[in-house]
């Protein structure tokens, strides 16, 4: 059949595995990266990319299925407490990590605690974790764990590759270095990282815990499995055209299309889910804390022509601030904003912005100015999304100061000195919605959006611990429309993961969050 | 001699230790937080990037980082890298001769092709050969490695399938790179071999040797070559270390593994101590290359031997 | 068999950025086997590129053989094939050069370079070639010919190197060996020497030589035949006593009587050639000279003289040849008169301070002044010391020029330096006016700077090549005076025209100008401000002898003028002579002599003087055993104990090794520090 | 006279790398060519022609508009990636600008790095430079131990951090190619100072009496500038290029109208596709190097007294 497994992998050309086949044994896999992962300690990692690794060495206790829902991995069972103050989840009982530590409960006590233990330095694990507390070893394959607060979140968060689980064993005898020297349940193990070169792994023999969803359950069909760490995209992309690599991922949009042409080459795609690439407006600075100055760049702005002309028809336009495939994902939104210069006109000269001899509009002796913050380098070409932006928003009579910078952290989260700023995230449930649209209260922290609207935050509050799915959906449906209504955000583009891959490489898949799944691969003579 | 080395050596060390102490400094001033850069900070918590800055040691005075920093080093100890919190000693070693490979690759071609197109084009002013190689080095001053090197991945690996497009290992790899820095170097030494061989052609010893009824190439090569090397040797010094420099791109364009890009890397990250390293290795390279350059300066120059060893 | 050189109607154009220029017109000339013949004129009258065109060394200079013919032994030179005049290069004709130091490639050995150069022309063992080089170093006579082999150019002293040059040329057994002015760079003692080696090997090889030379007391000396350029022509040629005695061309006769020699009085005014000689791009019509020439007619200046026969293998290229050799002769007779007639007149003209020195009232005195120079050290390397000057005691009178001689290194230019404090002393005073002169950056020092002038050597390096002329000249005004940029501008114009320059040239820039107009800038410049005391260092070194000559006239007729008083350091002993009242000799940092001009050179008291004096080309001491000094002047690093001329005195005994003679009156006004004046 | 021997050795090292990497050819310099052959690259038809080339660049920067025909911020969307045709002589971008266009707008920008990076440097280095040459002593060898360190941080580092420092921009773009070419101006100016002092001129003055600041000024900077006004010339090109590498590094600046380096780096992922996007502005950044090269040389030429003075 199609691409194999539950995946939402939609073969642009060519498709993997297309002709069905029987399974290759052996061989090695080298697959490209774009950028290098930052450790294989997924309690420390900060980088989507290095999940795409975890994938392989590690498992995680659940996996998200291609339908959204969420599935048994080394968990087999789960249950929550009435209140939904902690969970108990049943283990697998033949599952050993790859230094021979055998995966119990006390193994998941040991990852999470260790997760929030300060000492451990860990970072984005920790924020999933949330508001995970304590665990409690029922027996040696059942444990109970225990919440902060109630979260309808937390369980879809342990399908995330962030809380893939380490071997005690090995983390304990590293230390600082386990990073370096990683040890999981997955279907390949680490064999060496040279850095900003290569990561190697080899085939776990051992494997026999797949995922019930996956073609392939048993050890690997490859021998091994490289990555290689190659940031150029010519590079990237020469290395598949020339054979030097079987798998190149985020393939630009204009050689999609020259691949798609090319006979020894296949390309592979799927649509992440989570949050689309969102260009969100500071509500703190004027003039884009009022209603219509955001309608007006909403109007002003054609997203689909911009999306149409750097992807080239690649990109998926995004309407919402999910993406489609998410819980509540809300479609009636689609199509709903069209580009209408005359109506973004008329609502700046309706806020008293009269146009100036430049053509810039200009109020109380300021100019109409908008401060476009976006990182570098130029990433799924989004530096030229600005560019593109801000000559529209010339039409209307709107300024854009396009700064690009390769320091985020300190422009965005620290200064938060932006008036524009885009981002995306991948996820798995609506909840993450919170961290960017609800109120917050401590100090030096607040959302993208800087919103405070006690109406989206109980919304949000209920949707953290609404049971029921269906009222789940509804209320996040209602946050969207409201984002939507207050013109809150532009939504962009939902990103397409991109493989381009040599003939031979056969039943490469992905799963909801667009990372590639490399147990079932097989390599076609 | 031995009180000249023990001089050298201190002043190295002290060039050393300034740029450490500048490197420091400055990431010292810098804005912003490498904190922040290692977690996705819309879902992570305030105290947690607290607590992170507090475990790197992040919220200590600047005195008593940099005393610590040194004190640390002069135990062999430059820390562990803020992002993958490996050591950062072991991490630039294991790059280092991916990049001391590059670079010595590089400059050999450059040498040579500078060598080789200036000699003829400095005999032959005025003429095709020399117009030709002015181009050509002007050429390579005037292009952007990232761009030659793309260039020639998709000539010779993707169209002509004859050398891999990237990595680090093997020979094979290390053509291309070293080709598209190497140009750039080359360009200049064209430049300066010409002018010194000019230079040099004009000196009245070149008269006696032809007068001596020596061949033409025995003229140009065995005399007027060494001689024009001399002042040749200090620029293809500091073209090695530009070249040095120049790896931070020509390694991200082939994907080689390298200081170069440790160091593009540790600098987004502001990861300090890796910067640091990489600083480190590179004064001393720099140091290296100085040496080098004096110790070349008395194999062709018998009267700087002479006055070194002598007395 | 051999016939020699020969070299008919050679015109040599050479390729400049401002077009081709022809440096060589229609030359022709003869060398027979065993004779020598000398190349004399002025710079860039061609004598370089004409030899060099002999071995066709032109090809690599933009040069081109573009008329005439050079035949060797019968054979055509101009037209032969590159390689086969490869193989006459070195081999049949070979060639020295002016400077020793720059012909040599510094980076190998002198062995190396010798047997290279035997390896060009003949297949032989390496050892067999390296012992014949041996030979041939101790044949130039070298000393320690083994340990030479192995040293680079730069371990070597000039004339050592000039020795071994010479050697390397008569390694492939050369029919004709050129030399071009093999002897300029090189001080006077050695300069004989290397003569007196090369007439030895002419003789003893029966080579014929040609050699060039800018010093016609070279050319006497040397030359059996003489050939005169002027301009890229040939103005005259023949036998070497009859050209120097009765030239037949008018410039052979203003040359002759420009250079200074011991039959002219000293104060006289020199007869110098006006003017200067034509560049290669302006070349004027006709005669070449006739711009310069007291006999130039219409026909000069419209048609060019063929070098006519003159009769007893003489050739002379002048439309007056027959006017030109009359007036020369009758020149020369006023010379061999006119002394004795004049002499009185003259001193009568110097102001009277100037003659007798003593009774005048001292204005520079030098008490033992002392300059070493560290070098070295630090690097590890062991610091030592260069007695530059070492204990020099002396004393300037108001209104008299003194001159100091000594060959080249022996401190001279330091001791000039010192005495206008431009360079604090190690040791030791300078008293100017009976006052200790203020040093350096010290308040009082600008004001001295009025008083005390310097004319320098090098009259181009010595001016800011950005600057005009007329910028130059005023610099010491604007530090000095107050002067309006208007009277600057009009002072500048009158001390221009002071040294016979136009005033309206002060917008032009030096590289505009000759040599002696440099020069000349150079003087304007020193006297602006009306100093008292002029230090000139070596003011006409590197003047031709045409031009040297109207630089002396113009200094002698300034200092009568301005009554100057003035330090006049050269190693041109004639020079000197004829300009100074006293003269003092240095050697190694120490004054060895000093007396007054004329007694000097009647009754020398110190062997080096002796030597020195008899190391002038064609002096009557000159060749004579007795009194040469021998090998070269020692490292002043390590001064010899003792005398330091000890090493190279004739008559040096056990006591000049030990003791430093003293300063012992000889005669009236003439002290010696030797411990056996002569 | 009062510099340690060390001192003296580099600077006359780097005397003869400026005199012979500068082409300089002596008088009388040799060439075989004769008359009747064709001469190649005769300066003066090769200079005019890049003089031409200049003043051509310099209206671009000038009065683009009168040049370019299209705005070169005007995207036409449904003329994208559009091969040089009559329409759009060198084709057009993914935006669907006209690349023509925006090379002759972005010539401004690029003139503008160039210039005012090379300004900026050769202004500090040259203070450094003449401040250590002229002073002396320790002064001199506290600041050349400093452009050391300098030299032994890589630019690329100080780039990075400059720009991390005061946020990107065209201005500090410029300041942090500048500071990373401070040192090399500094040495040439150094060992310039240092050679120009000895001269005869500078002693003739001094004789007179005149004030070391006048003879500094008067004498001594002016005499000491060409060869730093010539390196400066190079810098012109290797400062855009520079600027390039930086754009390539994630570190240009997003402008409405980019100059060459941006475009070049911007353009190069579509190299397989669209390969004019970034060849025609690395034409234009090879033409103004050339240009500037040749014209560097001859101008060289006639401000070198030396050779004016010559037939
Ligand atoms: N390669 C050359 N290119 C251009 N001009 C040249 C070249 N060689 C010589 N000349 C010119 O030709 C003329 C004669 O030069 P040459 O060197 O033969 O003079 P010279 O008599 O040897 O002078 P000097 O006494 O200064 O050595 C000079 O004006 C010189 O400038
Ligand atoms: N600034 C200096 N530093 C070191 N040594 C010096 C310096 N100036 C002169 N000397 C040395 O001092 C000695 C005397 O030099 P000086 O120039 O006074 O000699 P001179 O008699 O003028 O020689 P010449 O005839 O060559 O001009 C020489 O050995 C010279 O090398
Ligand atoms: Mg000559
Ligand atoms: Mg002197």
């Amino acid at each position: 059949g199609p691409a194999p497994g539950g995946s939402t992998a939609k073969a642009a050309s060519g498709t993997a595995g297309s002709a069905a086949s029987t399974p290759v044994q052996g061989g090695e896999l080298t697959y490209a990266l774009a950028t290098s992962p930052d450790t294989l300690d997924p309690r420390r990692s900060g980088l989507a990319v290095s999940v795409r690794v975890f994938g392989a060495l590690y498992d995680t206790l659940l996996i998200r299925n291609a339908d959204g829902s969420l599935g048994p991995s080394l968990a087999t069972e789960w249950k929550a407490s009435e209140g939904g103050l902690s969970y108990t989840l049943k283990l697998r009982d033949d599952v050993k990590f790859q230094d021979g530590t055998p995966f119990n409960a006390e193994a998941v006590k040991y990852n999470f605690d260790s997760i929030i233990d300060p000492e451990t330095k860990a970072a984005n694990a920790l924020a999933l974790l949330h508001p995970y507390k304590s665990s409690e070893v029922i027996d040696e394959h059942t444990i109970k764990l225990n919440l902060e607060t109630p979260s309808q979140a937390f369980l879809g968060n342990l399908s995330q590759g962030m809380l893939s689980l380490v071997s005690p064993t090995a983390a304990q005898k590293d230390g600082e270095n386990y990073g370096k020297n990683p040890v999981g349940t997955g279907p390949f193990k680490f064999v060496s990282w040279s850095e900003n070169a290569e990561i190697k792994l080899a085939k776990n023999p051992d494997y026999a815990w797949g995922s019930a969803e996956s073609p392939n359950t048993g050890a690997a069909y490859l021998d091994a499995l490289t990555f290689k760490i190659v940031p150029e995209e010519a590079t990237r992309i020469g290395g598949v055209q020339s054979g030097q690599v079987l798998a190149a991922e985020t393939v630009p949009p204009q050689n999609v299309v020259a691949l798609q042409n090319d006979p020894n080459a296949q390309l592979l795609q799927t649509n992440t889910i989570g949050f689309p690439y969102t260009l969100f407006f500071n509500l703190e600075h004027e003039p884009w804390n009022e209603l219509k100055a955001r309608q007006a760049v909403q109007y002003a702005v054609d997203l689909d022509s911009i999306v149409k002309t750097l992807y080239l028809g690649t990109y998926e336009r995004a309407w919402s601030s999910v993406t489609p495939g998410i819980l509540g994902y809300d479609e009636s939104l689609e199509g709903q904003i069209k580009p209408d210069t005359a109506k973004a006109n008329a609502l700046l000269d309706e806020l008293g912005w009269v146009k100036g001899a430049d053509g810039i509009r200009v109020k109380d002796g300021k100019k109409l100015t908008l401060h476009y913050v976006d990182g570098s380098p130029n990433r799924e070409k989004r530096n030229d999304i600005a560019a593109m932006i801000r000559e529209q928003l010339k039409a209307i009579g709107i300024e854009t100061e396009v700064e690009i910078t390769q320091d985020i952290a300190t422009v965005v989260y620290q200064n938060w000195d932006y008036d524009l700023y885009g981002n995306s995230q991948v996820n798995s449930d609506p909840h993450g919605l919170a961290s960017f649209y609800h109120s917050t209260e401590e100090e030096g922290r607040r959302t993208l959006s800087g919103l405070s609207d006690p109406q989206v935050d109980e919304w949000l509050d209920q949707g953290a611990i609404e049971p029921d799915e269906a009222k789940r959906a509804e209320l996040y449906k209602k946050v969207q429309q409201y984002i939507s209504d207050q013109a809150l955000i532009l939504p962009v583009y939902v990103f397409p993961y991109t493989v381009a891959a040599g003939r031979s490489v056969q039943g490469l898949a992905f799963d909801p969050f667009g990372y590639p799944i490399f147990n079932d691969v097989y390599l076609q003579k | 001699m031995l009180q000249a080395i023990a001089s050298r050596l201190a002043s190295s060390l002290l060039v050393i230790v300034g740029s450490l102490a500048l490197v420091f400094c400055i990431f010292y001033l810098l804005p912003g937080d490498p904190v922040l850069s290692m977690v996705d900070p819309t879902s992570v918590s305030p105290e947690v990037i607290e607590n992170l800055r507090e475990q790197l040691g992040l919220n200590r005075p600047f005195h008593e980082r940099l005393l610590t920093y040194f004190g640390d080093m002069l135990t062999g100890d430059f820390g562990r890298s803020l992002v993958g919190s490996e050591p950062v000693l072991p991490k630039i070693l294991h790059q280092v001769p991916a990049t001391l490979l590059l670079t010595a690759a590089s400059s050999l071609i450059a040498i040579v092709v500078g060598v080789a197109l200036g000699v003829p084009s400095a005999v032959r002013k005025g003429g095709l050969i020399d117009f030709a190689a002015r181009i050509v080095g002007l050429f390579g001053i005037s292009m952007p490695t990232f761009w030659s090197g793309i260039l020639l991945i998709l000539i010779f690996s993707v169209q002509l399938k004859w050398l891999p497009a990237m990595g680090s290992d093997g020979w094979a790899t290390l053509v291309m790179p070293a080709l598209a820095l190497g140009f750039v170097g080359a360009g200049s030494i064209v430049r300066m071999v010409r002018g010194s061989m000019l230079e040099v052609l004009g000196e009245p010893f070149v008269t006696t040797l032809r007068a001596k009824g020596l061949r033409e190439r025995l003229v140009q090569y065995k005399h007027v070559l060494r001689n024009a090397l001399i002042p040749a040797v200090t620029l293809i010094g500091m073209q090695i270390g530009d070249m040095l420099a120049g790896t931070v791109i020509i390694e991200t364009v082939f994907s080689r593994q390298g200081v170069g890009r440790i160091l593009a890397d540790a600098i987004m990250a502001k990861d300090l101590p890796v910067v640091q390293g990489v600083v480190f290795f590179t004064a001393i390279v720099y140091v290296g290359i100085n040496l080098l350059v004096d110790l070349s300066y008395a194999a062709i120059d018998p009267r700087i031997r002479r006055r070194g060893a002598g007395q | 068999m051999k016939t020699g050189l020969e070299v008919k109607e050679l015109t040599i154009d050479v390729h400049t950025p401002r077009g081709t220029l022809t440096a060589v017109s229609e030359i022709s000339f003869d060398i027979a086997p065993g004779e020598t013949v000398c190349l004399v004129g002025e710079s860039g009258s061609g004598k370089t590129i004409a030899s060099k065109a002999i071995m066709r060394l032109t090809d690599y200079e933009n040069g081109r053989i573009a008329g005439g013919h050079i035949r060797l032994g019968g054979q055509s030179i101009e037209s032969l094939p590159d390689h086969l005049v490869r193989g006459l290069r070195g081999r049949r004709i070979a060639m020295i050069f002016q400077e020793p130091m720059a012909a040599f490639d510094p980076v190998f050995t002198i062995g190396s370079q010798i047997v290279e150069t035997m390896r060009a022309h003949r297949r032989e063992k390496k050892s067999v070639l390296q012992q014949e080089g041996v030979e041939l170093l101790r044949r130039v006579g070298i000393p320690e010919p083994e340990l030479r082999m192995k040293q680079y150019p730069g371990e070597l002293s000039g004339g050592m190197l000039q020795r071994a040059m010479i050697a390397m040329a008569l390694s492939g057994g050369p029919e004709l060996l050129i030399a071009d002015e093999p002897t300029t760079a090189l001080d006077v003692t050695v300069q004989a020497q290397i003569l007196e080696l090369l007439d030895e090997l002419k003789e003893s090889l029966g080579m014929s030589i040609l050699l060039i030379t800018h010093d016609l007391g070279v050319a006497a000396q040397m030359a059996d035949r003489i050939v005169v350029l002027y301009a890229g022509r040939v103005a005259e040629q023949g036998p070497a006593a009859e050209v120097l005695t009765a030239p037949r061309h008018p410039y052979t006769s203003g040359l002759l009587n420009s250079a200074l020699t011991q039959d002219i009085r000293r104060g006289e005014r020199l007869r110098a050639i006006e003017g200067s000689p034509p560049g290669l791009a302006d070349m004027p019509g006709g005669c070449r000279f006739h711009p310069r020439c007291a006999y130039a007619s219409d026909r000069c200046r419209e048609s060019v003289p063929p070098l006519s026969d003159q009769g007893s293998g003489r050739l002379a290229a002048c439309w007056h040849a027959d006017e030109a050799a009359a007036g020369a002769a009758a020149a020369s007779f006023a010379a061999a008169v006119q002394p004795e007639v004049s002499r009185p007149l003259l001193q009568a003209a110097l102001p009277v301070a100037a003659i007798n020195g003593k009774a005048s009232p001292i204005l520079l005195e030098a008490q033992n002044l002392k300059k070493h120079y560290p070098i070295g050290g630090g690097w590890g390397r062991r610091k030592r010391v260069i007695h530059a000057v070492d204990g020099v005691s002396l004393s300037i009178a108001e209104g008299e020029t003194f001159g100091l001689v000594g060959e080249s290194g022996s401190g001279k230019s330091t001791l000039g330096r010192l005495l206008l404090q431009l360079e604090s002393q190690t040791e030791g005073r300078v008293l100017y006016g009976g006052e200790e002169l203020s040093p350096q950056g010290s308040r009082r020092w600008r004001e001295t700077r009025r008083d005390l002038q310097i004319i320098h050597q090098d009259p181009y390096g010595t001016v800011d090549p950005r600057w005009n002329i007329g910028e130059i000249i005023a610099e010491p005004l604007g530090v000095h005076t107050k002067l309006t940029a208007a009277e600057r501008r009009g002072r500048v114009g009158e001390l221009l025209e002071q040294v016979g320059l136009q005033s309206s040239w002060q917008d032009r820039y030096p590289h505009e100008f000759s040599g002696g107009q440099r020069q000349r800038i150079g003087i304007a410049r020193a006297i602006a401000v009306n100093p008292r005391f002029i230090l000139a260092d070596e003011a006409v070194s590197a003047l031709d002898v045409s031009v040297q000559a109207q630089i002396v006239n113009l200094l002698q007729d300034l200092q009568r003028q301005l009554g100057l008083t003035s330090l006049f350091i050269a190693h041109g002993l004639q020079v000197v002579r004829h300009i100074s009242n006293r003269i003092g000799v240095m050697y190694l940092g120490k004054l060895v002599e000093v007396a007054p001009s004329e007694e000097l050179f009647r009754r020398p008291a110190h062997p080096y003087t002796r030597a020195l004096l008899s190391s002038i080309p064609g002096s009557p001491q000159a060749g004579n055993e007795t009194f040469t000094a021998k090998g070269e002047i020692p490292s002043p690093m390590n001064p010899p104990a003792g005398c330091r001329f000890h090493t190279r005195c004739p008559i040096a005994t056990d006591l000049c090794r030990r003791a430093e003679p003293a300063f012992v009156s000889v005669g009236s006004g003439h002290t010696a520090a030797c411990h056996y004046p002569l | 006279m009062k510099h340690s021997a060390a001192a003296a050795k580099t600077s006359g090292r780097l005397r003869r790398i400026r005199q012979a990497g500068l082409d300089k050819a002596p008088c009388g310099a040799q060439h075989r060519t004769s008359g009747t052959k064709l001469r190649f690259g005769s300066a003066d038809v090769l200079t005019g022609l890049a003089g031409i080339a200049v003043s051509f660049l310099v209206l671009c920067a000038l009065v683009p508009g009168w040049i370019a025909p299209y705005s070169p911020t005007e995207m036409n969307t449904a003329a994208i990636l559009q091969a040089p045709s009559v329409l759009h002589p060198l084709g057009t971008d993914y935006f669907g600008r006209d690349v023509f266009s925006l090379i002759v707008y972005g010539t401004r920008d690029s003139l503008l790095i160039g210039i005012c990076s090379v300004l900026v440097g050769v202004l500090i280095g040259g203070t450094l430079g003449t401040l250590a040459g002229y002073a002396g002593g320790k002064l001199d060898t506290v600041l050349m131990r400093l452009m050391d360190v300098l030299l032994t941080v890589p630019g690329i580092l100080l780039a990075l951090t400059i720009a991390a420092a005061l946020g990107p921009g065209l201005r500090n773009i410029v300041l942090a190619i500048a500071i990373s070419s401070v040192p090399g101006y500094a040495r040439v100016m150094r060992g310039q100072i240092l050679a120009i002092r000895r001269r005869g001129y500078v002693f003739a003055s001094r004789a007179i009496g005149a004030r070391p600041s006048s003879i500094l000024i008067r004498h001594v900077l002016p005499n000491s500038a060409a060869p730093l006004l010539v390196m400066a010339t190079l810098g012109l090109g290797s400062s855009i290029l520079a600027g390039a590498g930086l754009s390539f590094l994630g570190l240009g600046v997003l402008k409405e109208i980019p100059d060459w380096g941006a475009l070049l780096s911007q353009g190069r992922g579509y190299l397989t596709v669209a390969w004019w996007i970034c060849t025609f502005p690395g034409l234009a950044i090879t033409l103004f190097v050339l240009s500037i090269n040749l014209i560097g040389d001859r101008w060289r030429d006639a401000v070198d007294p030396k050779r004016k003075g010559k037939v």
